[in-house]
């Protein structure tokens, strides 16, 4: 058997087991288990990657076919494993981060009292879906992929299904979601009918085969999906409110691995979108808004998951707007630093949380750098690699971003502007809730004691989380160095065999303004430095400013705050009307159609009733009918004869 | 002689006051006296084409007709008896209990 | 004196007959020297005549002949309908004597009465001529007139008598009055006689014959409960002992629709187009009348009633078929017509007898929804049969009258007369309405309070019940030995 | 033949246990008998119908098994049996269904517990009679016979409004194939006139290529088309469904959903191929309807309050995707309406037993009156969620790839409707999510457990009843090749013999398709 | 002819008598006017058997029954007003409607034609001539040939009368006799 199906079988038998034989395992068993499982599957992974590396560049494309999943006359879908270097990388940032996540949600979930088989057994089931979506060869395999992973966030999300915003949240992940998949699905079908196929393969080659409007409607729809599984504009309001559900999954799920499925996909399928200039240009207006409206929210949010969930919209955001333009190289390699650093991010921030007893309120943190060293360290390497400062991943894998945007032939240089000023943007709001959280005095008086695990001060965090902080901020700092412009090529040329390169899009030419690689860079890490002062001036110098400058632009401020107004725009628009839609049906349409089924009984027994009337018990009455009847028969006789 | 026409007219006016008798009166015993006009009708109708057709057959149907009428009215009379055992009050109309 | 050459008399031709009436005298014979509390072995001899009866028929299959200067024709038809008349009766008996003893009529003269109608019926069913028609007919109006009105001093029974008496007689009025004109028209009152008159274009044209006619079938429709000639009969199947309702129901259907198709297609088959239409539109009227007033009716008995009328309709859905010009058709639709009666009786006699076994110390139960809810809590094996019966009515397979309204649909359809079958599925769903609202009613009504024991159900009546399901089943799920039997009641024999 | 008769098997041994089980003296006192009667003659059918579909080759054309013997030679009535692809799944699966529903109603049998027994059984016997007859009018025998069954179950052991609602079912599905009935007649008739050497007949093979003119063949397909519409149901014909499943005994609808099933199937079996020209103009329409079904019964389902008739909608809408599957009349899309077929039976029959386990938990099948059950029984969560996902079509769970194959295939026939119906997957997701969130999540509010009623999590029986339905979930998510293997040669063969003319110009974008070879039907 | 519409108005105008009168023994009275004078009417018609069984059973036997009967139950009482409204004007309407249909029916030629005079009446032997055996030895008479035609042809509704009879019989026993308990 090929290693590479280790890497599914692993976590499915942990999942199999957690699910199965959970309750006989004892409480810490179910998330050793899983871990293994997932560490497993990570070893698998990096065997993959090592005999991939060995392999020629040109051969480093093969499909592994399991076997035949779903054939109906010429239709055809294997469960198969596409093999590439995209996937391979995939394979490993979904397995070495989900096995670091694991490995801190030991930690994390040790105080639960009930609910860690599940918990594990879903998180197992997560990697399970990812690898499929990574792996799939197929459109139609990468939906099961792609509707497993959304499943796996419905019930990690509702982990906490007792909180009825946790259980709201999760429903409303899975709609959004299944938005998307409705999008993709049709696509799906398109593409089948106008190619023929849904395997990649089969799809590829003949990408050139359909007219511009088909290959840009099959793309928007694919888009659809891709745009719901990464919280990108317009489908991004379900990601936020995702946070309910535990920190590891938050770090797992909505910020390392799933919700960037949107960004493979578009790498994956990028012969199709190639084809489709239309579908690119939504695809980077799309993302430049979403990258800029995400910084912008997350300026003003309180909540430390939720400002992070921001950061995670307008980083996703970063990498459409590189897909759009052609950058896809640059994409993928924001999406492993974004893995790294981002997964740090909310595993600090998890342990701040765990830390304080579950609460999650910026307003309520504060002044804890000294109490928890850690987490203070993790946040800030986390926090440098987001904000573009070198030599932090960030910097080279946004840089890159950039820079594609000032010189791609399909950019232009207002989007350049955008992911610049962006980038300053996100290093403020980063640091805005790093110095709130760990700086400063603690505001933490008011925190709730009801629970009673937590109560007694802080809640320092154990080895088994502070390894993977460990491991995450290694990575965050150092993964950005495997692809320095002018210097090492390392990413690129590995991926060089999936992205024929784009012709269109100029390597390391002069940018739009003249301006060289390292200009651009320089500037923005400069716009990055600059946020992270401003923050450190408004929230550590000067707090009271901050608060000053909220109440002077209170109007901005609240419109911020409540995410522009956004969720209640949708509830009015859409789930409102459908709801009024549904019971206009219920009430009316419906009881109508029954009630003329039903008028056709009351008719028969109005009718009935008329009969018994006349049946009236009079004798005479009988004589009369009977005459009544003679004389019709005999009218009938004597004229329709004649 | 009256040709035969002029039979046929009377018998199905007989006829017709049988039934219009029978569909006024309240009272059984009358309502029956009509059905008999009714029957004597046909019986005048049966002995006119006999004679139409020189065929003694119709002579005979009509007496046929005249013993059934005779059994009819034994237990005709007999149920109204019967009724008017029960009731004391022969009137057609108040017999509907029995509707719907 | 005059010699005059009498007719053979061809005793054998109405050797079932001769045997019913004889045992009519017989049994009310017996009356006299049997004690009082034994009247019951008056019903068995009663049995045992119509059983005779029927073995009397035996010879006489493939054997048809006219007999007595063509007054009467006996063929496979009428040995078919005369069986069907004499099991029927049998059954009726049967049934009745546990009934009669309940209900404390225990009057001797009862089972004479049923065997005299009995023998009318059988005579409706021979008679090839008009005379013999209205003159039968007589005899099992008058008989079952007196049997109607036979709980003396009980009202209903009394105004059922009366109803029944009047409308019959005004009836009869019209039917001798139509006899008069058709024979002024033709001559003859002979069907075979007619049937050569009519070949006469001028005969056949004659208004006077057509009047005739359309009067002679209101005396049809009065006996078949044909709609608008059908309002006696709730109040009389309503307002009779239920033994008799239950023979009366059936035994005259048979009776009369065996002697309409005679008419129809041996004494006026040159009419076809006359009577066709005006059949057709009773029909339907029928259908939709008797189903549509069943619907919302309390009484079980005035239900079945209706359910009768409406099905009579059906059956008047194989008698219009029989206007086919083609051959193949119209046996088709005679058999459709024997075998839907086959069914009809056994069905319809099986509803009444659960009806009957649900009786009890003077007190029939007949109002639905006092007497039969939650009666499968009570009597799960009664509730049962009543269910099959029902269904069968309903023509629900795998049932007898599935099979019976398949063969009717089926000849009306191959006929052409497929807005007939549209209209008698229609009616069927409105009749399915009120035959599932009793069976609800007993499976699933509130459970009365009752504290009598459950009595055991007399073994006559058992044996009615037994018979009827048996048949009801058999005939829905093999029904082929019935279907041959009927199709081969359709030679017709040669002069 | 020297086989034995197993078609006639599945028939009649249900029915013999059915009616032994009635029948059966003593049960008020001691239903085990009956019970095990029930539960053996259920297993043995189960495992006499899964050796048959393994048995089946797949691939195989024609009928794999038949069965024929004159019944009333004089009507030209036979008694045959048959089965192929287009049924062996249904056959299958009906078998399945019947043990978890007899497993399930366990203890609920009420005072009358052969009856009940019984009665399911009949029910399953019928069904299967229904499915495999080729024999239009045996067909149309079992076809009425179901109702029969499934009428006393609502009405002896239904909800309060169980009458109103066993009458409107018996009723509003028997005018359709009362029609459906005249219709058969007509075409034996004409089948019998119009062949010079034809003797009367109502077998299927032969009756097919009956000659009609285009007005006959409309309105013959018409009539067997309400009486399968309404059976379906297709959406304005509906409104019986509702009300016969939130009156039914819950436990009894898992059996329930193989009876609608059977309008679905021959539509596939006798009006199409009967009459394909008709089928071909009415097609469309038809495919209008099923969509119509998709969204309008989704939407509803939404507000229901009633878990039951939540479900009752939801199977509404579901089996609009069936029908959308046939009436597309592609390949594929007929393919996934067969296999569709079995995932409805087994995700909404799962659904149905676990509501009803619910219900017979609370004693409330008010939505509003529960939430967070999720806490109190996590074995009952966890199957709960299993079926729930695969009935609003999770990918890798069964309820997508038949939805998958059924979208794709109409895709290619009716672009429009297939499009609106794929947002029906996510209407399917609106109302299972609030289903299961309503239950199993939020702030405990179940009502006070009142005496009488079960409180612990899942027995091993209700386990036991569940689990070939949850089995089923997943094989046929992760492997349904040999579901679809056995049903190809026969879709292959209905959708060969008929022509239907290519959809007219709903291309989603202009020019799309026009260029690009179309795949082969 | 005179002797004809002079019967045939005092006929139709006892019916119409009949059925109008208010008092039950008048009505009955009336319907003997009536049964004379078809039984004169029968005599015109050659019928003389049927004139002497209209006289003695009808208007004899039938009527006296009618008679006792009407005054067993209620001499003289008078009917109270009809309680169905429209019972009577419909029933004259359609009794209109049916004198209609008959006036309609000889309004067509071809049936006057049939209907017209009546033919020379054949001596009664040659009617029944078929039925005899052997030489009569005198001439047959009316009462005579129906005989013949009842012992002949109509042998077997003539011995069934006797059926209807007995039934009527039996029935009139057990309807009218005394509750025996």
């Amino acid at each position: 058997m090929e290693l590479v199906w280790y890497c599914l079988l692993l976590p499915l038998a942990g999942f199999a087991i957690n699910a199965v034989f959970g309750r006989w395992l004892p409480r810490r068993g179910h998330g050793i288990l899983a871990t293994i499982a997932c560490f497993g599957a990570f070893l698998a992974a990096c065997a993959v990657f090592v005999n991939f590396l060995g392999l020629a560049a040109a051969d480093r494309q093969r499909t592994l076919i399991l076997y035949n999943w779903v054939v109906a006359e010429n239709f055809r879908a294997t469960f198969g494993a596409w093999l590439d270097p995209l996937s391979v990388l995939m394979l490993l940032i979904v397995t070495g981060v989900g096995f670091v996540i694991h490995l801190f949600a030991i930690g994390y979930m040790a105080d639960e009292a009930e609910g860690q088989q599940r918990f594990f057994a879903y998180l197992n089931l997560f990697i399970v879906a990812m690898l499929v979506l990574v792996l799939a060869n197929n459109y139609m395999l990468l939906l099961v992929g792609w509707g497993g992973v959304g499943f796996a966030s419905f019930a990690l999300i509702s982990h906490y299904y007792y909180r009825e915003e946790a259980a709201d949240a999760a429903v409303k992940a899975f709609i959004m979601n299944t938005i998307g998949d409705v999008g993709m699905m049709l696509g799906i079908f398109l593409m089948w009918v106008t190619y023929g196929s849904v395997e990649f393969a089969g799809v590829f080659t003949k990408a050139n085969s359909a007219g511009t409007g088909t290959i840009t409607a099959i793309t928007l729809l694919l888009l659809v999906g891709a745009l719901a599984k990464s919280g990108q504009v317009p489908l991004h309001t379900w990601l936020p409110d995702a946070m309910a559900g535990p920190t590891p999954v938050s770090a797992l799920i909505h910020a390392a691995t799933m919700v960037t499925a949107g960004v493979y996909l578009l790498a994956r399928s990028w012969p199709l979108y190639e084809l489709a200039p239309t579908t690119l240009t939504t695809i980077t207006w799309l993302g430049a808004i979403t990258m800029v409206l995400g910084a912008l929210i997350g300026l003003v949010q309180t909540n430390i998951k939720r400002v992070l969930a921001f950061s995670t919209i307008s980083q996703l955001g970063y990498m459409f707007l590189a897909a759009g333009i052609g950058a896809y190289s640059a994409a993928i390699f924001h999406l492993l630093t974004h893995a790294f650093f981002k997964a740090l991010l909310f595993l600090a921030a998890g342990v701040v949380i765990h830390a304080v007893g579950g609460n999650e309120d910026l307003r309520q943190m504060g002044g804890l750098r000294g109490k928890l060293r850690s987490a203070w360290l993790a946040y800030g390497v986390g926090g440098l690699a987001i904000a573009g400062i070198p030599p932090f991943s960030g910097f080279f894998s946004k840089d890159e971003i950039i820079y594609s945007a000032f010189t791609s032939s399909r950019s232009n240089i207002v989007l350049g502007l955008l992911t610049l000023l962006t980038g300053g943007l996100t290093a403020f709001y980063v640091f805005r809730s790093f110095f709130l959280a760990f700086y400063g005095a603690s505001r933490a008086e008011t925190v709730s004691t009801n629970d009673g695990s937590h109560h007694g001060g802080l809640h320092p965090p154990g080895a088994t989380m502070v390894i993977p902080l460990a491991i995450l901020g290694v990575l965050a700092t150092i993964g950005g160095l495997i692809q320095i412009p002018d210097l090492n090529h390392a990413f690129e040329t590995y991926l060089e065999p999936v992205f024929t390169y784009p012709t269109h899009l100029a390597a390391t030419g002069p940018a739009a303004g003249g301006a060289t690689y390292w200009t651009i860079a320089i500037i923005a890490a400069a716009l990055g430095a600059i946020g992270i002062g401003v923050a450190y001036f408004l929230y550590v110098a000067r707090p009271a400013l901050a608060a000053n400058l909220a109440q002077q632009f209170a109007g901005i401020h609240r419109f911020l705050y409540n995410r522009l107004y956004i969720d209640q725009l949708y509830d009015l628009l859409f789930v409102r009307t459908t709801r009024w839609l549904s019971r206009t049906l219920n009430r009316g349409v419906d009881r109508l159609i029954d009630l003329l089924v039903n008028g056709i009984g009351l008719l028969v027994r109005e009718a009935s009733m008329t009969l018994r009337d006349v049946q009236s018990g009079y004798v005479r009455h009988y004589a009369l009918m009977i005459l009544a009847g003679t004389v019709l028969i005999i009218a009938y006789v004597l004229f329709g004869g004649l | 002689m009256a040709p035969l026409s002029y039979y046929f007219i009377l018998s199905a006016l007989l006829f017709t006051v049988g039934t219009v008798g029978v569909l006024i009166r309240k009272n059984p015993l009358i309502v029956f006296m009509s059905i008999e006009l009714m029957l004597n009708a046909a019986n005048l109708s049966f002995a006119s084409f006999a004679r139409a057709q020189n065929l003694m057959a119709g002579q005979v149907i009509a007496f046929f007709v005249i013993a059934i009428a005779a059994a009819e009215v034994v237990v005709g009379l007999a149920i109204i008896l019967s009724i008017y055992r029960t009731r004391q009050s022969v009137d057609v109309d108040d017999l509907n209990v029995l509707k719907g | 004196m005059v010699d005059i050459i009498t007719p053979a008399i061809d005793t054998g031709a109405i050797l079932p007959l001769c045997i019913v009436a004889a045992g009519a005298l017989i049994t009310l014979l017996l009356e006299l020297f049997i004690p009082p509390q034994r009247r019951s072995w008056l019903g068995y001899f009663a049995f045992a005549t119509t059983l005779v009866g029927i073995a009397s028929c035996v010879p006489l299959w493939n054997n048809g002949r006219y007999a007595f200067s063509d007054m009467i024709r006996i063929d496979n038809f009428a040995i078919f309908a005369m069986i069907l008349i004499l099991a029927a009766t049998a059954l009726s008996v049967l049934l009745a004597i546990e009934y009669l003893e309940l209900m404390e009529i225990n009057l001797g003269e009862y089972f004479p009465l049923i065997l005299l109608t009995a023998a009318g019926m059988i005579l409706l069913v021979l008679a090839n001529d008009l005379i013999l028609f209205f003159i039968s007919l007589e005899i099992l109006s008058i008989g079952l007139y007196i049997l109607a009105g036979f709980m003396r001093g009980n009202r209903l029974s009394e105004e059922a008598a009366l109803k029944y008496f009047l409308i019959g007689s005004f009836s009869f009025g019209f039917l001798v009055y139509g006899t008069s004109l058709i024979y002024g028209a033709s001559g003859t009152t002979n069907f075979t006689s007619l049937a050569i008159a009519l070949g006469d274009e001028q005969i056949r044209t004659s208004p006077l014959l057509l009047v005739g006619f359309a009067l002679v079938l209101v005396g049809y429709g009065y006996k078949l409960a044909l709609a608008p000639f059908h309002s006696w009969t709730p109040d009389v199947y309503s307002g009779a002992p239920t033994s008799v309702t239950a023979f009366m129901s059936v035994g005259t259907k048979i009776a009369a629709f065996a002697a309409l198709v005679r008419l129809l297609l041996t004494g006026i088959p040159n009419l076809r187009e006359d009577w066709a239409p005006i059949l057709w539109a009773i029909a339907i009227v029928t259908m939709i009348v008797g189903n549509i007033a069943a619907v919302t009716q309390h009484n079980i008995k005035r239900m079945l009633a209706y359910s009768s009328i409406g099905q009579a309709g059906y059956v008047l859905i194989a008698v219009v078929a029989t206007n086919s010009a083609q051959r193949t058709i119209v046996n088709e639709a005679m058999q459709g017509i024997l075998f839907y009666l086959l069914a009809y009786t056994v069905m319809n006699l099986g509803a009444f007898a659960v009806v009957v076994a649900l009786t009890r110390a003077d007190q029939e139960q007949l109002d639905i929804p006092h007497g039969y809810s939650g009666l499968a809590h009570r009597h799960p094996w009664l509730a049962g049969l009543l269910s099959i019966f029902l269904l069968s009515l309903a023509g629900i397979p795998p049932t007898a009258g599935f099979i019976a309204k398949l063969t009717v649909f089926r000849a009306a359809v191959a006929a052409g007369y497929w807005p007939l079958a549209v209209v008698g599925v229609i009616t069927s769903v409105i009749a399915l309405a009120y035959y599932l609202r009793v069976i609800i009613l007993m499976y699933r009504g509130p459970e009365r309070e009752v504290t009598e024991e459950p009595k055991a159900i007399p073994i006559p009546l058992a044996v009615v019940l037994v018979v009827c399901v048996l048949l009801t089943l058999q005939l829905g799920i093999v029904p082929g030995f019935a279907l041959d039997w009927a199709q081969q009641s359709l030679f017709v024999i040669a002069r | 033949m020297s086989d034995p008769p197993i078609l006639s098997i599945l028939i009649f041994l249900p029915v013999i246990a059915g009616v032994l089980c009635i029948v059966l003296p003593g049960q008020r006192n001691s239903p085990n008998a009956v019970r095990w009667i029930g539960l053996v003659a259920a297993l043995l059918t189960m495992v006499l119908a899964l050796l048959l579909l393994v048995g089946t080759t797949p691939g195989a054309r024609g009928m794999v098994l038949e069965e024929q013997y004159a019944w009333v030679p004089q009507f030209g009535m036979s008694y045959h049996l048959g089965a192929d692809g287009l049924n062996i799944l249904l056959i299958a699966l009906t078998a399945i269904l019947t043990p978890p529903a007899l497993l399930a109603s366990w203890n609920r049998l009420g005072e009358r517990p052969g009856l009940f027994v019984g009665l399911i059984l009949l029910l399953e016997g019928t069904i299967t009679g229904a499915l495999v007859s080729l024999d239009l009018i045996l067909y149309f025998i079992f076809w009425e016979a179901m109702l029969v069954p499934m009428y006393l179950l609502i009405s002896t052991y239904g909800g309060p409004r169980r009458g109103y609602a066993a009458l409107k079912f018996f009723l509003y599905t028997s005018i359709g194939s009362l029609l459906m009935l005249v219709a058969i007649l007509y075409l034996a008739n004409a089948h019998l006139t119009r062949f010079a050497s034809a003797s009367p007949t109502f077998d299927l093979p032969e009756l097919l290529g009956t000659q009609l003119s285009f007005t006959e063949e409309r309105w013959l397909f018409l009539a067997f088309a309400l009486a399968f519409a309404i059976k379906l149901p297709l959406f304005p014909l509906h409104s019986w469904l509702p009300d016969a499943y939130s009156q039914s005994p819950v436990t009894v609808l898992v059996l329930a959903t193989m009876l609608v099933k059977v309008g679905a199937y021959s539509f596939l079996r006798f009006a199409i191929p009967l009459f394909p020209n008709a089928a071909a103009e009415w097609l469309p329409i038809l495919a209008t309807l099923a969509t119509i079904g998709i969204i309008y019964g989704g939407l509803i389902a939404t507000v229901q309050r009633d878990m039951v008739r939540l479900l009752a909608y939801s199977s509404f809408a579901h089996l609009g995707f069936i029908g959308l599957g046939i009436f597309a009349f592609d390949r594929r899309s007929v393919q996934g309406s067969l296999l569709q077929m079995v995932n409805h039976g087994v995700s909404s029959g799962a659904l149905f037993l676990i509501v009803g386990m619910i219900i017979a938990r609370t004693g409330t099948s008010n939505l509003t009156e529960l939430g967070g059950l999720a806490r109190r029984w996590p074995v009952l969560t966890g199957l709960f969620v299993l079926a729930a996902f695969s009935s609003l079509g999770l990918p890798g769970l069964n309820g997508f790839v038949g939805e998958f194959l059924i979208l794709l295939g109409s895709f290619r026939t009716q672009r429009i409707l297939a499009a609106i119906a794929t947002v029906g997957v996510l209407i399917a997701a609106l109302y299972i999510l609030r289903l299961f969130r309503r239950t199993m999540f939020g702030v405990e509010r179940s009502p006070a457990i009142r005496s009488g009623l079960i409180s612990g999590d899942l027995s091993v029986r209700e386990i036991l009843a569940l689990a070939p339905l949850l089995i089923l979930i997943i094989w046929i998510g992760v492997y349904p090749s040999p579901f679809l293997r056995r049903t190809e040669a026969a879709v292959n063969q209905t959708v060969q013999a008929i022509t239907i003319p290519a959809p007219t110009a709903n291309a989603l974008t202009t020019g799309a398709t026009a260029s690009v070879p179309e795949p082969i039907r | 002819m005179v002797l004809f519409l002079l019967l045939a108005i005092v006929s139709v105008a006892a019916s119409i008598a009949m059925i109008t009168a208010r008092n039950s023994i008048h009505s009955a009275l009336f319907l003997v006017v009536n049964f004379f004078c078809l039984s004169v009417l029968y005599l015109t018609l050659n019928a003389e058997f049927l004139a002497a069984v209209q006289i003695v059973v009808y208007a004899g036997a039938i009527m006296v029954l009618f008679l006792f009967v009407i005054t067993l139950l209620n001499p003289g009482r008078e009917e109270s007003s009809d309680r169905l409204t429209g019972q009577r004007p419909i029933a004259f309407a359609l009794g209109l409607a049916l004198l209609a249909e008959i006036a309609l029916l000889l309004s067509q030629s071809s049936l006057r034609e049939r209907l017209g005079t009546f033919p020379p009446a054949a001596p009664f032997l040659e009617q029944v001539q078929s039925k005899i055996s052997g030489q009569p030895t005198a001439p047959v008479g009316n009462v005579q040939a129906v005989g013949i035609e009842l012992f002949t042809t109509y042998l077997l509704p003539f011995e069934i009368v006797s059926l209807v009879l007995l039934l009527a019989v039996i029935g009139a026993v057990v309807l009218a006799k005394r509750q025996l308990r």
